[in-house]
């Protein structure tokens, strides 16, 4: 039962990314973008890991695409990258594309040790939040400060840039 | 412990010496010219001193000189007298206080600087003759390029610029993948000893596989056939002979093409024993090629200078023969031709030079020397001479016993159903006895002979610069007439080089040694 | 200090004294030194020739080892056996002779000293070339008599021809000695030494193939014909009378030249065991003499009339030793010595009187105004055409007579030819140059006169030497019909076998070859004496008809144009060829190659660097991918 | 085959959809979402391990790519509105000054 939603949805987020690929118009590449991580947030909670899907959809598909939006709205005009979408290197890099999933594929699995279900409420999410703030804690901490320089970074990045 | 101290004197007395020179205030450079000038005379003292106190000893050699500088890499500052280099320790001596006399009379700018160059020139020669340690010698070999290129580069003719990067970028190209032998070398001996060392002694001791052995010989090969030069890699000789100063010509043509010979005796050979006997009739064939190339280009060549370079070309193909022939006669006569050659050549760009002097430019027009000039006339005459090879000086001792091993060698080689390729090669290098007397002797008519040209008047050899030939026609005299008791002093070096060369003594006599009283001349029996 | 040694220093010690302070000197003192020195080396030769003629042994002296290592050792070592110290009466005493007329010659010479001490130098050389003991010493005075005779013939350096005629005469004798070096070569690898006397001993024992002492016969003959002017290597003798006449006489007729038979009969132990390099040797010594006598015929310079004679008479020589008849060729040697040089003096007398003319064709009628030249010339004349009984017909003779009785028709038929024509063409220059009616132009005519008392006398003795010196080798008929010895070749005997012990002995052949030789010269005289004197317009005549030959005759076989072509090609190699095209090339080649290089590949990866992010990223991907397709691939 | 290896190649097709993305399109938005593509590539290859080994570590992870991503296009936004004030143009092709 869960396989066909892992299959149906990732199926779904491949399309989605092409789509974003494709489209010619970067809005919607951008609606096409939150669609493909909704459908990979499907497949977190198929898998059974709550968390990660909720993370998912609260800070990639509301906080990046939030920026990403009102980016677009900042600057979206039809200059000539949007009436020519391709740059020359389309046909190599679609060769090459296919080359990764093939190697990929031709990888030999490695069996690891598959989860016995009984550890599903692994992820459920008291115990997860638990265990991670028991283990990672002080990485979190660091990756918080990280964040803080990032918007403080870029902040000044804008502001030093406009006024120069 | 005095022994020892002889031989840091010989890179001590430079260096104090110029630095001497570089207190002595600025105009004043006749003091300057005396100042070097007995430091040179003493340098040529030692170095005579060891020369002739040399015992002929190879492995023990009582003039030995090993401080340790860089532990932990096996480089130590290890100079040591020994039968391979004993007699370019005696040419370094003597050829630079000749030079400086000869070059006393001519007028220069920044002559500190001149002099100098000169001291660090003969301190870094001395090094690498000297040096038992691969790595030092490296760095004596690089650093003699520098005064060189900084002599053509400010005192040279009016293309010096483009001489003076040929020269050094040539040479440069040459020791860069001698470097990477060096280091391959090191490598090894880490391998098989489990320390670094550049030792000599430890690197000769050394099982190379015949890999590595190819890639140190045809490295060194390389630098070496550029330094001497080879057929091939002389393009950069005629411009910097042509170029450099005359004094600068001299001692590039003397002594620094000796490092080449010198390196191919002291790394090719006992660090790739087996390569170079399987090579050997191929680098002889590149030495003949070079004699008679250079010969062939002497024959028409109109620029006195370039005559010489071209001769020399020729002369050195000789060197690389003999030692190629890994044959005792022959690597005695190599030996011999490095001082022969070094004398010789050194004499004749000097008269050269005393005409450039007198003359200026105008000395290549120059004709009937034995009229305006009788005594230079004579000395260039006598060199001239040693040149060709006459008996009874030094050029005759050396080809003579070079051609004779090689074509004993090359006979043998025959005989034994191997390459006939040496015995050719030594065919086509005796006529290179015709074409150097062609040579040489028509340099001769054209400035020796014939009706006085335009330059009608021109001062003798004065008493000072007769002075300093003096002591190089002895030699050459010396070498000539009485060698014996000189190649005394070698004779365990080259038995060691023979030894080496394993492959070789797999040769069968001539079948005459154990019949004869004299015995054969082909040496890998002993 | 030895003698031996004595002797070889003392013309060394003329040298250095003349040469260095020569010049501040007086000539009468430079003349003593000269002259005096060689005197004394003859009379010490002569102490231990008597030496050697009475015991029978001969003298040697180890001076030093000149090169030594192990399994080799080459002495220094003088060696005065019956065959050295023959040459060392010639050298010494015709060259004190010589000595003493040049004072007279080259009186008028600015550069006397100059002069003797190269003289001297000669006379060191050549000795030192005789009494080496090993094929070493004798090369270093092989090479040092070329290098003086080179300095002598370009003794006037202001004029270019003489010294580029030295200049060749060195060349060429280079050529030769190259040929001598190589075979002294081949004997050490197969004899294992380079002693005359131990050399000649190994060839006897017949451990050398044959086919080896062949190559090293006709290796040691390219020597000897480089040095002794034999085909193909005789160029250089007819330009090398550009040298002052004395030297011509010592150097290029008397001494030097005959070096290459000397080496022969040194090295006889060689050559008797190489049929082979004998038959070449005979066959090639017959040729130079009848092409020498033939380039004889044409010349009107008096000296190169002598030189060709002189390259024939050698010829006859070699033709001598390749029969085996050594004795007999240093026989001919010793009186040739004699005569031919008696002949280059009493020319040099007659070039000296008209002011340096040397065309026949300027003189004549000169008989009257030089009688001792004149006599002294017929002398020597009548000696070499082998008239009997003057010193060149005993010698000549023996050769004749060994070239039929060891060798074969043809050889004693050219020999005979040969002698012929020598006959001719010397009276031939007689008549010229002594009789008829006065050619000579007149800024020359006045004041001819004889040399002064020192050439005169010279004359004189050589002359009355080329009389006598035929007695000491009667030929075997004669000995036997006068019932004497011939202590010629009794001395030679211990060290050389007599030619006709071996053949059989026909003295009544003998006598017949005798009297036809006999013929042969007085024909050739009358023949000369025809063309002219009495009927001179025959002689045009027959230079008319003959145009071809007379030409290819008189341009000597076109030899020099060979060896001019030759050269040119060389010139030609190395001015067209290699200085314009193959330096250029490896110049530029070696040297901008590599520039080259550098920069086209900075123009190859700046221009991979294109500026677009998206390059950069493509580049990205692809090595991701061909990674990971490694990964795949090799995991 | 089971599903964590079909994810895992799946993660594999996402990322190069996204590289793909990021070589062939000029537009610069569109660009930096395709960067986020990928990001969402690793994420996706975490979770899927993390899930099958049942360890801790890589949901962990994805934590610390969320951060990561978010920085990450909080400045990437700056800077991209920057280039565009100074080159007046979203197409890449325009911003060439690495040309060598």
């Amino acid at each position: 039962m869960e396989t066909c939603f892992v299959i149906f949805f990732s199926t779904l987020a491949v399309v989605f990314a092409a789509l974003v690929v494709i489209l010619r118009q970067p809005m919607r590449a951008a609606l096409a973008l939150i669609a493909h991580m909704v459908s990979l947030a499907a497949i977190y909670a198929a898998l059974n890991v709550h968390v990660v899907a909720i993370f998912q959809i609260l800070i990639y598909v509301s906080a990046v695409m939030v920026f990403m939006v009102y980016t677009i709205m900042l600057l979206d005009d039809r200059d000539t990258s949007y009436r020519q979408r391709f740059s020359r290197w389309v046909y190599p890099a679609l060769a090459v594309a296919v080359l990764i999933p093939v190697s990929l594929w031709l990888l030999p699995a490695n069996p690891g040790a598959v989860v016995a279900p009984a550890l599903a409420d692994r992820f459920s999410f008291a115990s997860f939040a638990l265990d991670f703030m028991k283990t990672y804690w002080f990485h979190f901490e660091l990756a918080t400060v990280l964040l803080l320089i990032g918007v403080l970074s870029a902040w000044t990045a804008v502001k030093e840039g406009l006024n120069g | 412990m005095f022994d020892g101290a002889a031989i840091l004197l010989l890179c001590l007395i430079p260096a104090v010496i110029s630095l001497l020179v570089s207190l002595v205030p600025g105009k004043d450079s006749e003091s300057q010219r005396m100042i070097s000038l007995a430091g040179m005379l003493a340098l040529a003292a030692i170095s005579g001193w060891l020369f002739l106190s040399y015992d002929g000893s190879v492995n023990a050699s009582r003039h030995d000189l090993n401080i340790a500088w860089i532990p932990y890499m096996g480089v130590n500052f290890h100079l040591g007298l020994d039968g391979l280099n004993v007699y370019l320790v005696l040419l370094t001596g003597l050829l630079f206080p000749v030079v400086l006399i000869c070059a006393w009379g001519s007028p220069r700018s920044r002559e500190k600087l001149y002099l100098n160059l000169l001291l660090i020139l003969q301190a870094s020669l001395f090094g690498t003759f000297l040096s038992q340690n691969l790595m030092l010698f490296f760095a004596f070999w690089e650093l003699v390029l520098i005064p060189m290129f900084v002599l053509i580069l400010v005192y040279g003719g009016e293309k010096r610029r483009e001489a003076a990067n040929t020269f050094f970028l040539y040479t440069l190209v040459g020791s860069v993948l001698l470097l990477a032998a060096v280091i391959l070398l090191g490598v090894e001996s880490l391998r098989q000893t489990g320390s670094w060392s550049f030792e000599f002694s430890t690197l000769y001791a050394l099982q190379l596989d015949y890999g590595v052995q190819l890639f140190v010989f045809l490295s060194v090969l390389l630098a070496c056939a550029i330094k001497c030069p080879l057929f091939p890699f002389h393009s950069w000789l005629p411009l910097a002979y042509g170029e450099a100063p005359a004094s600068g010509t001299a001692l590039m043509a003397g002594a620094l093409s000796k490092m080449g010979a010198f390196g191919l005796l002291k790394l090719a050979i006992p660090l790739a024993p087996a390569v170079s006997s399987d090579a050997a009739p191929f680098v002889i064939l590149l030495a003949v090629i070079s004699i008679l190339y250079g010969a062939v280009l002497a024959l028409r060549q109109e620029d006195f200078k370039k005559l010489i370079a071209y001769s020399s070309l020729s002369h050195m193909g000789y060197i690389v023969l003999g030692v190629f022939s890994f044959q005792q006669a022959a690597v005695h006569g190599a030996l011999f031709q490095m001082l022969s050659h070094g004398a010789a050549v050194v004499g004749l760009f000097l008269v050269l030079s005393l005409l450039e002097q007198r003359v200026g430019a105008s000395y290549q027009g120059l004709t009937a020397l034995s009229t305006l000039a009788p005594r230079l006339a004579v000395t260039l005459m006598l060199f001239i001479l040693t040149s060709v090879a006459l008996p009874l000086t030094s050029g005759f001792t050396s080809e003579f016993l070079i051609l004779f091993g090689g074509f004993q060698q090359g006979l043998v080689a025959w005989q034994a159903g191997l390459s006939p390729l040496t015995l050719i090669a030594v065919l086509l290098a005796s006529t290179g006895m015709v074409l150097g007397a062609g040579y040489m002797l028509r340099f001769a008519r054209v400035i020796l002979y014939g009706k006085t040209g335009n330059i009608s008047t021109l001062d003798d050899l004065n008493p000072r610069e007769a002075l300093a030939f003096l002591p190089l026609l002895l030699l050459i005299l010396w070498i000539g007439i009485y060698p014996a008791p000189i190649m005394g002093k070698v004779q365990g070096a080259v038995d060691q080089l023979n030894a080496q060369v394993a492959p070789s003594s797999l040769l069968p006599q001539p079948k005459i040694t154990n019949t004869s009283v004299n015995g054969g001349a082909n040496a890998n029996g002993h | 200090m030895n003698k031996l040694t004595l002797i070889l220093m003392l013309p060394l010690l003329g040298f250095l004294i003349n040469g260095l302070l020569g010049s501040r000197l007086p000539k009468a003192v430079v003349s003593a030194i000269a002259c005096g020195l060689p005197a004394l080396c003859f009379v010490l030769t002569w102490n231990l020739f008597s030496g050697v003629y009475r015991t029978g042994a001969p003298v040697v002296e180890e001076l030093f080892t000149w090169v030594a290592f192990p399994g080799f050792k080459l002495d220094a070592a003088l060696y005065f056996d019956q065959i050295s110290a023959m040459m060392c009466l010639v050298i010494t005493g015709v060259g004190t002779l010589i000595h003493v007329y040049s004072v007279g010659y080259m009186s008028h010479d600015e550069s006397f000293s100059r002069y003797f001490a190269y003289l001297n130098l000669f006379l060191f050389f050549m000795l030192l070339l005789v009494l080496g003991k090993n094929m070493v010493l004798l090369f270093a005075g092989w090479e040092g008599v070329g290098i003086a005779s080179y300095l002598l013939i370009g003794f006037w350096f202001q004029d270019a021809e003489k010294t580029s005629a030295g200049l060749k005469a060195f060349i060429v004798n280079r050529v030769g000695d190259t040929g001598f070096v190589l075979a002294a070569f081949t004997i050490f690898y197969f004899a294992g030494t380079l002693d005359f006397q131990e050399i000649n001993a190994f060839c006897a024992n017949g451990q050398i193939p044959v086919y080896v002492l062949n190559l090293i016969g006709i290796l040691l003959l390219v020597g000897a014909c480089g040095k002794s002017a034999q085909i193909p290597l005789h160029v250089w003798l007819p330009d090398a009378m550009a040298g002052p006449t004395p030297v011509s006489a010592l150097i290029h007729a008397a001494t030097m030249v005959t070096a290459g038979v000397y080496l022969l009969s040194r090295l006889n132990g060689v050559f008797l065991h190489a049929p082979g390099a004998m038959t070449v040797v005979a066959y090639g010594g017959a040729l130079t003499a009848l092409l020498g006598a033939t380039m004889g015929l044409t010349q009107y310079n008096l000296k190169k009339v002598l030189a060709y004679s002189t390259m024939s008479q050698i010829g006859l020589m070699f033709l001598a030793c390749g029969v085996g008849a050594f004795n007999a060729a240093l026989f001919h040697l010793f009186t040739h010595a004699f005569f031919k040089a008696c002949l280059f003096l009493g020319a040099g007398a007659i070039i000296h009187a008209l002011h340096g003319e040397e065309d026949m064709r300027n003189m004549g009628a000169l008989g009257k105004k030089l009688p001792v030249t004149l006599v002294t010339f017929l002398i020597a004349s009548l000696a070499l055409s082998g008239v009997p009984p003057f010193a060149g017909f005993f010698s000549k003779d023996e050769i004749l007579w060994s070239a039929y009785a060891n060798g074969s028709m043809v050889l004693w038929l050219t020999a005979s030819v040969s002698s012929f024509l020598t006959a001719f063409y010397m009276f031939r220059a007689i008549i010229m140059t002594f009789f008829g009616e006065s050619r000579v132009p007149a800024r020359l005519a006045k004041g001819i006169h004889e040399g002064p008392l020192s050439m005169s006398a010279v004359l004189v003795l050589l002359a009355f030497c080329s009389v006598w010196a035929g007695f000491l080798g009667l030929p075997g008929a004669l000995r036997e019909l006068a019932g004497v010895t011939a202590p010629f070749y009794d001395f030679l005997a211990p060290v050389i076998g007599h030619a006709q012990a071996a053949g059989a002995v026909d003295h009544h052949l003998e006598t017949v070859f005798m009297g036809i030789s006999i013929a042969v010269a007085f024909a050739g005289i009358g023949l000369a004496w025809v063309f002219y004197s009495l009927r001179q317009e025959w002689a045009d005549k027959v230079k008319k008809s003959s145009g071809v030959a007379y030409d290819l005759v008189s341009q000597g076989y076109f030899f020099d144009a060979l060896y001019y072509l030759v050269v040119r090609c060389l010139d030609w190699v190395s001015e067209s060829v290699l200085a314009r095209r193959v330096e250029p090339t490896l110049g530029h080649g070696v040297l901008s190659a590599p520039n080259d290089g550098v920069n086209y590949a900075s123009r190859l990866f700046s221009s991979m660097q294109m500026g677009n992010v998206q390059g950069y990223v493509f580049y990205v991907f692809l090595g991701l991918a061909l990674v990971l397709l490694w990964g795949v691939l090799h995991v | 085959m089971d599903k964590y290896q079909f994810l895992i190649t799946m993660a594999g097709v996402l990322f190069s959809l996204g590289l793909l993305g990021v070589a062939v399109r000029r537009n610069l938005l569109v660009v930096m979402m395709c960067l986020e593509i990928m990001l969402n590539a690793v994420v996706l290859s975490f979770v899927t391990s993390a899930s099958r080994s049942g360890t801790l570590a890589g949901t962990s992870m994805t934590f610390f790519i969320y951060v990561a991503a978010s920085c990450e296009i909080a400045l990437a936004m700056a800077i991209v509105v920057l280039l565009v004030k100074r080159h007046g143009s979203l197409d890449l092709d325009a911003h060439q000054d690495l040309k060598g």
